[in-house]
């Protein structure tokens, strides 16, 4: 199974043998830096995955990307999956897109998906190329801080100053100056690559988030990973608002700062993973460039609270525009 | 190789020593205020209120007092002659133990969960330096990576799983109580808003210091206080202290020096592990991977800033603290800071030229403080991607301006043993 | 002592197989204490490495190598250069600016790019340098700001360098042209990669540090100067400009680590570009005593560990950063091993001394008493 | 074996002095007095009872106190902190602890400021400082290892009485010394020790300081006698109005001018720390001077770096080898090129002449008597005077025209001692110019051709050794004998 070489030890099992459909899948994910249980996109990711092996009863096997680490390392990983024998490889984040790329050309019996990238990089005819339309989730939820919003002053707390954070940034802005085209909005970053710590560093949001409230905002959505319980506790705090981000957060969040999340932007990572695991689990692999936006509902916000009730018609009239593409929203501020 | 490192360039005073002048209270008041009325003035002339605001220096606090208690944990470790850069590696384990003592056992376990993690840093060092003699700065950067090791390992270990919890983060952990001054903190809180020149600052700085004081922020202050008591006030501290400047001296008298080396290390990582205990339960009220984010570093870099003393550490921590605030809270500020650097700069430059006859170092320094006039003028704000240098900019600046009188503990870094002094 | 004594060489080659031994059963410790399966992890980390892992091993000891060079070319006169982090991705940056303009044919392109590089990081350090002789400013505080200001910049560089490729969220600078791109070398059979072209530049640059650090004057100011900075300002050396010649020396150095990278592996800077390698170079260059044969074999081992621990999460679900424990413990252990070495080296020195002096005694006693 | 076989004993109340040659192991027998060290056997018995010493606190507690021969004070510390430290139980850390080194300080007329630092002080009051801290403890037995090497006659003096004194009071003291005359005068009996074993012990009314000198050698004592002159009229090296600002205070270097010529050996006397060290520095290079010129034969070379210095052809044995002159931890042919890293044989263009270094470094270890196992043992490992044999061969080895000596015998034995003074005095035979910095007077008079005092970064006018006593030296150094100059 392993392309070109004859030499590097083969797969310990070849897609040739498939006779039993379900029990031969076995997936392997290689997560972003973080891991399982970053409380982010890395989360929604292994509850896509454990959603598999809970429905379809695939084989897991999951391992996460260290700090700073080589290209070659992210390869390596990959080609560990599949020299353990698994036969669906899931690359959580676009750090993985070159990596990707060569695995899948070197094991062409090996499907691939990778969340986030949708480059020449990682494409390839065994590559589902997982991508979203963050920006559009973040529109709604822009709209919706900027309807929620008595002090026509709101906040954006990024955590690494990155081009796909930006697109979260580039939609909530959009969003907000939709409903109000002289609102305030506050952007912030917690730090600028490669240094990561901006997306585990509560401390750091905590502060850029008291800033913008005491700077006069009342709602604040972050973009920030683990730095956005930061955000949820100086809302909690100044009595303001926040907004959450990937998962519905109102439902993950510490018990004591789920009140103050008005609603999440849900970017449906799990969905996604469970897709591709669904279409090879049923004999048909998900491959090219999957767009996840509004329209498929790949994105979306959340309601759990019952905070943006009363302006879920507005809301969703702007989905609705979005999706006929009336509105386009841009992705970059 | 030696942890003491180069001399050069530390020592440009000729001749002997002048006797000091010692700054008392009033000194320190004054500057104080003079810090101030500067602070107020740049409010004023640039409108960028955040400059004193209590919110912001109330985050300044919050973020000076893990980079305090790092280098709090420095100087003791100095003090008694051991270079200690493993600060970061001690405080990593002491995020992690407060997440899991935290957890398990409530806040309060969680503070001695990070204080004993710490000091496990600091039992390591202090054998690898003490004991063996091992150079200084080999065992710190030994220890820098093993404590990253052991806290995403053991993490990885023992958080997945729990409610909130996985291989990067411990589930929440509850909150330590915090203070609040009842009645004073609102009413200073609309003299601040009044904007008015230095009597809004001022009300500030006293509403930063008595709004939601964490019950962490506290000890660590009173840390400080009974740090500075424990070594230039009491027995223990003149020995400890002595083992850092003659160790050999030391010994004649019958101190045991290496006892006393050790101990002061175990303490050095008592601190700093309560130093990354308090990211943990009070900035965060979470451990999370790479919550340090170098602040060990920073933490050392303060205490040689603040000249191996308290007070001068207090002011380094503050400083950084301060101008990461600032800076994480965006807006104006940061650009505003443009200002004060470039009027420092040309005066800093006149003042060399003018008294020092030092031509070139004077010319260069208005120079470059009439670029970054320049710069101040020319745009409306600093671009995000260099906010964040902040903190190093203004740090390397004053050190740049500050740092030739510093004197570190004569034995600093030297690796010591038993009866070969003699 | 130098050459004739099979007893030392003996003890220095016992020292870090000791050490090894040492971060085994210490580490068995931890495995067992935690409950994790320590068979497993074993059987992981010391598999014998494929020969795609081995390329891989290799590759990584060369970034490492040039990193640990860099730092120990400060180590050897007692400066500390923790910058090399920050000194590296400045220059790594630039040259990759640089060579993606591609304004200069394929191999001289390269050849341009690793001088703008080690200009570029010659730079950088020398800001430290210059804080460090004219103000006075430790070069320890010195560098770790700069480091943390070297990303500030570069970030805001790369911004507005970048070369976005369609649905990519990554930022990079403009990749390199085909022709300047490295393929590597085809050096263990059976590989489905291949070894960094730039592995040579590693080499030479070990020969040179050997080269120019023990044979050449200037070699011998510098370790003068880390030896004893008072005994060589008496002999001549002008440390001052020795601390900014080797600083920036070291600088140029750590320039040097990001080319077998970007010209071999990823062909821009990007924000996925390999960080911290400055930061084990320390680890590394201290692990094998500042010595250019030591810190081969310290790369080695430091690659063999990165490497092969990738696989731990997968075959033993144990998390990888265990492999930073056993780095740690070994960098410990070593040290103490060689310490205790010295001393008894330094003891049993003194003492044979002492003893042939003390024969030869006698003989010169009345020599010695006679009047002048 | 530093020591086998001693015994002796010390009635209450009287000063017993120690003698024997460098090395001989009177400081390995005191350090085992005070706890530092463990003998392997025998007893220490104090008032009749035998006692175990452990360490320094055990002496202590026994009431012996020490004062090392190499001072042990934190700089940076002040006196108060350095008396108190290890007794702060006994009057605490503050008030009560500065009033008692008060009345000490009085009591004995030792003239110390308990908030002074040490770093501040000079080596009198260094000393002084060293013998409250024993006093405060209140030590009975009080040993005194060489206290009077770094003391100007005066002091000498104003020290014996204030052990007199102690004497009165019922304190016993043990004092090492090396110079006979002032053991022969203060002492009540004297111990003589050769090669780690008790001699003899004699009553100083009975013995002559030859006798003693004979005791401790088993044979007569060298001394520097001078030549007949070999001073030329050509002018080697020559210092003008040289100046060296002291920051805010007064200069450390106070319009110095001094001229030596080739054959000359000009010698400097003066108590510790009154800008002898700048001076030096100054001349080779590692200080630029304030104003003022330095001129070797003809050519300025005030603003020239040392290893231009050197290459020019000054010879250079600092004060400290150990921090100036050797890389302690590097092999000895690494250690010879060091100074001379650029002149032959060390190198060959760029690069280090491994080889013919290592040969001529064999070259100088037979020639200069240098006892060591081989060339590849590391510099540290020598005992003291074969490192200076070391340096001195390698300074002679480039045939220099100015050699500059800072206390090139302090703390060697005998026997090298003397054979240093030879070379000396044959490379001034053959025309060196010596600028030799001494603290043993009796050296400076004895190699000397003119002798100047520097005080305060002043030098005085010129003194005849063949007239001029110890004394004098001793008044001009203090300062008390401005008036006494020759010239
Ligand atoms: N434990 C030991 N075993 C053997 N020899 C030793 C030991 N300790 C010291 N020595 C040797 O004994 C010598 C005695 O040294 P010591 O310092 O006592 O001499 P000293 O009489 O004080 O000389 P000086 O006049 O130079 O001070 C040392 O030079 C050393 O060579
Ligand atoms: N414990 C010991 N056992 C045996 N020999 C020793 C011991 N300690 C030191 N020596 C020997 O003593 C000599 C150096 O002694 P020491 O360090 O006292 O010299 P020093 O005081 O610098 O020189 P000097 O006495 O000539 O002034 C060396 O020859 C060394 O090998
Ligand atoms: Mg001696
Ligand atoms: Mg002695």
């Amino acid at each position: 199974a392993c392309g070109d070489s004859g030499t590097d030890e083969p797969a310990a099992s070849g897609s040739g043998s498939s006779s039993a459909a379900k029990s031969d899948i076995k997936v392997g994910m290689a997560y972003d830096v973080g891991g399982r249980g970053d409380q982010s996109f890395n989360d929604a990711a292994a509850a896509g995955l454990d959603k598999a092996k809970a429905d379809l009863g695939v084989e897991i096997k999951e391992a996460a990307a260290v700090n700073g680490e080589n290209e070659a390392a992210r390869e390596e990983r990959l080609q560990q999956l599949v020299d353990a024998g698994y036969t669906h490889v899931v690359a959580v984040g676009f750090a993985y897109a070159q990596s990707v790329g060569k695995a899948a050309k070197a094991n062409p019996d090996v499907n691939f998906a990778i969340v986030d990238d949708a480059s020449d990089d990682s494409k390839g005819d065994n590559v589902d190329q997982i991508t979203f339309a963050e920006n559009e989730g973040s529109f709604l939820v822009g709209a919706a801080a900027a309807l929620k919003s008595k002090a026509k002053h709101i906040g954006f707390v990024g955590g690494v100053n990155t081009p796909l954070i930006k697109k979260f940034e580039a939609g909530y802005i959009a969003g907000a100056k939709a409903v109000n085209p002289s609102i305030k909005v506050d952007s912030q970053y917690l730090t600028q690559p490669p240094d990561f710590s901006g997306f585990g560093d509560p401390a750091k949001g905590k502060t850029a988030a008291e800033g913008m409230f005491q700077a006069g905002a009342d709602v604040v959505y972050h973009a920030a990973g683990g730095s956005g319980g930061g955000v949820f506790t100086a809302a909690k705090a100044a009595g303001g608002l926040a907004i959450g981000v990937d998962s519905d957060q109102a439902l993950t969040a510490p018990a004591d700062v789920r009140s103050v999340i008005m609603t999440s932007m849900i970017k449906k990572v799990d969905v996604a993973v469970f897709d591709f695991i669904k279409a090879a689990a049923d004999g048909q692999e998900k491959t090219g460039n999957n767009v996840y936006d509004l329209k498929s509902g790949g994105v979306d916000y959340s309601t759990t609270g019952g905070q943006v009730d009363d302006i879920k018609s507005k809301l969703d009239d702007y989905k609705q525009q979005i999706i006929d593409g009336k509105i386009t929203v841009p992705v970059t501020p | 190789m030696s942890a003491a490192g180069l001399e050069v360039g530390t020592t440009t005073v000729t001749g002997r020593p002048k006797h000091k002048r010692r700054y008392g209270p009033r000194e320190w008041a004054v500057i104080a205020i003079g810090v101030l009325a500067v602070i107020a003035i740049l409010r004023v002339a640039t409108g960028a209120n955040d400059i004193a605001s209590s919110g912001a220096l109330a985050a300044a606090i919050g973020l000076a007092v893990p980079i305090g208690l790092a280098g709090l944990g420095g100087l003791w470790s100095e003090r008694a002659g051991v270079v200690n850069i493993g600060l970061e590696g001690m405080m990593i384990l002491g995020t992690w133990g407060a997440g899991f003592f935290g957890y398990h056992m409530g806040p309060w376990a969680g503070v001695l969960g990070a204080i004993a993690m710490g000091m496990i840093g600091g039992l390591i060092h202090a054998v690898a330096t003490v004991t063996f003699g091992v150079d200084h700065i080999v065992s710190g950067v030994a220890i820098n990576i093993i404590g990253l090791g052991v806290a995403k390992y053991l993490a990885a270990r023992f958080f997945t799983g729990l409610p909130g919890g996985g291989p990067t983060q411990s589930p929440q952990v509850k909150e330590l109580p915090s203070f609040t001054l009842p009645g004073v903190s609102p009413a200073l809180g609309d003299l601040e808003k009044k904007h008015w020149f230095f009597v809004s600052d001022l009300a500030a700085v006293l509403r930063a210091v008595c709004t939601n004081l964490s019950v962490l922020t506290i000890i660590a202050i009173l840390l400080f206080v009974a740090t500075w008591w424990i070594l230039w006030r009491s027995a223990f501290g003149l020995r400890l202290r002595s083992v850092g400047e003659s160790p050999v001296a030391a010994e004649s008298l019958g101190v045991n020096v290496l006892r006393y080396k050790f101990l002061a290390v175990l303490i050095s990582g008592g601190l700093a592990g309560l130093g990354g205990g308090f990211l943990a339960l009070v900035a965060a009220s979470i451990y999370r991977d790479g919550q340090t984010g170098g602040r060990g570093y920073i933490g050392l870099a303060a205490m040689i800033f603040g000249n191996w003393r308290p007070g001068g550490l207090l002011t380094g921590a503050a400083l950084f603290g301060y101008t990461d605030a600032v800076q994480l809270r965006g807006g104006a500020t940061v650009h505003a800071f443009l200002l004060l650097f470039a009027v420092l700069l040309i005066a800093v430059g006149i003042w060399q030229i003018v008294r020092n006859h030092r031509t070139v170092q004077g010319v260069l320094a208005i120079v470059v403080g009439v670029l970054v006039g320049w710069w101040y003028l020319a745009a409306d704000a600093v671009p995000a991607e260099l906010t964040g240098t902040t903190p190093y900019v203004t740090t390397l600046l004053v050190l740049a301006f500050a740092s030739q009188r510093l004197r570190m503990p004569a034995a600093d870094g030297q690796i010591y043993r038993k009866g070969e002094g003699h | 002592m130098k050459a004739l004594n099979p007893r030392r060489i003996l003890m220095s080659a016992a020292a870090p197989v000791l050490a090894l031994v040492v971060a085994f059963v210490v580490t068995s410790l931890v495995l067992v204490a935690v409950g994790d399966p320590v068979w497993e992890v074993w059987k992981t980390i010391l598999a014998v490495p494929k020969p795609r892992q081995s390329v891989n091993i290799i590759n990584a000891a060369a970034v490492f190598y040039l990193s640990a060079i860099a730092v120990a070319v400060g180590f050897r006169m007692n400066l500390f250069n923790i910058g090399v982090d920050g000194q590296y991705r400045v220059a790594a940056f630039a040259a990759a600016v640089f060579a993606g303009q591609a304004w200069l044919p394929g191999p001289l392109n390269i050849l341009v790019s690793i001088i703008v590089a080690m200009v570029a990081g010659g730079l950088w350090a020398s800001i430290a340098a210059y804080l460090k002789v004219k103000r006075g400013v430790s070069e320890v505080i010195s560098t770790i700001m700069l480091n943390a200001i070297a990303t500030g910049i570069v970030s805001w560089l790369l911004l507005k360098a970048s070369d976005r490729a369609e649905g990519s969220n990554r930022i990079e600078t403009k990749t390199i042209p085909e022709s300047s791109q490295l393929e590597g070398f085809q050096l263990i059979p059976g590989a489905t990669n291949r070894v960094y072209t730039l592995l040579l530049l590693a080499v030479l640059v070990g020969f040179l540090y050997w080269f120019v650090l023990g044979k050449t004057r200037f070699g011998f100011d510098l370790r003068a100067t880390g030896r004893s900075e008072s005994a060589a300002v008496a002999s001549g050396v002008k440390v001052p400009r020795m601390v900014m010649t080797a600083m920036i020396a070291s600088g140029a150095l750590a320039g040097l680590i990001g080319m077998p990278l970007l010209f071999g592996q990823d062909h821009n800077y990007g924000t996925t570009f390999q960080s911290g390698l400055g930061f084990a170079g320390i680890a590394i260059a201290l692990l094998g005593r500042n010595n250019a044969v030591g810190i081969a074999f310290a790369s080695l081992l430091w690659a063999f560990l990165d490497v092969q621990s990738n696989a731990l999460q997968i075959q033993a679900d144990v998390a990888q950063e265990l492999v930073n424990i056993i780095q740690g413990v070994i960098l410990f252990a070593v040290v103490i091993a060689y310490e205790l070495i010295r001393r008894t080296d330094k003891r049993l020195e003194q003492t044979r001394v002492a003893k042939e002096l003390a024969a030869s005694q006698p003989a010169s006693a009345s020599k010695e008493g006679a009047p002048a | 074996m530093a020591n086998k076989d001693v015994t002796f004993s010390v009635r209450r109340g009287t000063v017993h002095a120690i003698v024997g040659e460098n090395g001989a192991g009177k400081s390995t027998l005191m350090k085992i007095l005070y706890g530092v060290q463990r003998p392997d056997e025998g007893t220490i018995k104090v008032n009749g009872t035998a006692v175990d010493l452990h360490s320094p606190s055990d002496a202590i507690a026994a009431g012996i106190g020490m004062v090392f021969q190499h001072f042990m004070l934190a700089d940076n510390l002040t006196v108060l902190e350095n008396v108190v430290l290890g007794a702060e139980k006994l009057h605490g850390i503050g008030d009560k602890a500065r009033a008692e080194i008060q009345r000490i300080s009085d009591a004995y007329k030792l003239d110390v400021d308990p908030d002074a630092l040490v770093s501040d002080l000079g080596v009198g009051a260094r000393q002084r400082i060293e013998i409250l801290k024993v006093l405060f403890r209140g030590a009975k037995t009080l040993i005194l290892d060489e206290p009077t090497a770094v003391l100007v006659p005066q002091e000498v003096d104003e020290l014996f009485d204030q052990l007199a004194e102690l004497k009165d009071e019922g304190l016993t003291v043990l004092f090492i010394s090396h110079k006979l005359d002032e053991v022969l005068k203060v002492a009540d009996s004297i111990t003589v020790i050769r090669r780690g074993t008790t001699i003899d012990t004699v009553d100083p009314k009975t013995v002559n300081a030859r006798q003693l000198a004979e005791l401790m050698v088993g044979s007569e004592l060298p001394s520097p006698t001078t030549e007949e002159s070999t001073v030329t009229d050509r002018v080697l090296l020559s210092v003008d109005n040289l100046v060296l600002g002291g920051g805010s205070g007064r200069p450390l270097l106070d319009d110095i001018s001094l001229a030596i010529h080739a054959g000359e050996v000009l010698g400097i006397a003066g108590v510790e720390g009154n800008g002898q060290a700048e001076l030096v520095e100054v001349i080779m290079g590692m200080r630029e001077p304030t104003s003022g010129t330095v001129r070797l034969e003809s050519t300025d070379i005030s603003d020239w770096g040392v290893r231009e210095i050197r290459e020019a052809g000054v010879g250079y044995i600092p004060e400290d080898r150990h921090r100036h002159a050797l890389l302690l931890e590097a092999p000895l042919w690494e250690n010879r090129i060091l100074g001379h890293q650029t002149e032959s044989p060390n190198v060959k263009g760029q690069l280090i002449d491994a080889a013919a270094a290592k040969a001529d470094t064999q070259r100088i270890v037979t020639e200069y008597d240098v006892r060591t196992p081989s060339i590849f043992v590391t510099a540290g490992s020598l005992s003291g005077g074969n490192q200076q044999k070391l340096i001195i061969g390698r300074e002679m080895s480039h045939h220099p025209k100015v050699l500059i000596a800072a206390h090139p015998t302090r703390g060697v034995d005998v026997g090298a001692q003397s054979s240093i003074w030879d070379h000396i005095r044959a490379a001034r035979r053959e025309g060196l110019a010596v600028l030799l910095i001494s603290a043993d007077l009796e050296e400076l008079i004895g190699l000397s051709d003119t002798i100047r005092v520097i005080l305060r970064g002043k030098l005085s006018g010129d003194f005849d050794p063949d007239e001029v006593t110890a004394e004098d030296l001793g008044a001009a150094m203090t300062g008390a004998g401005e008036k006494e100059q020759t010239r």
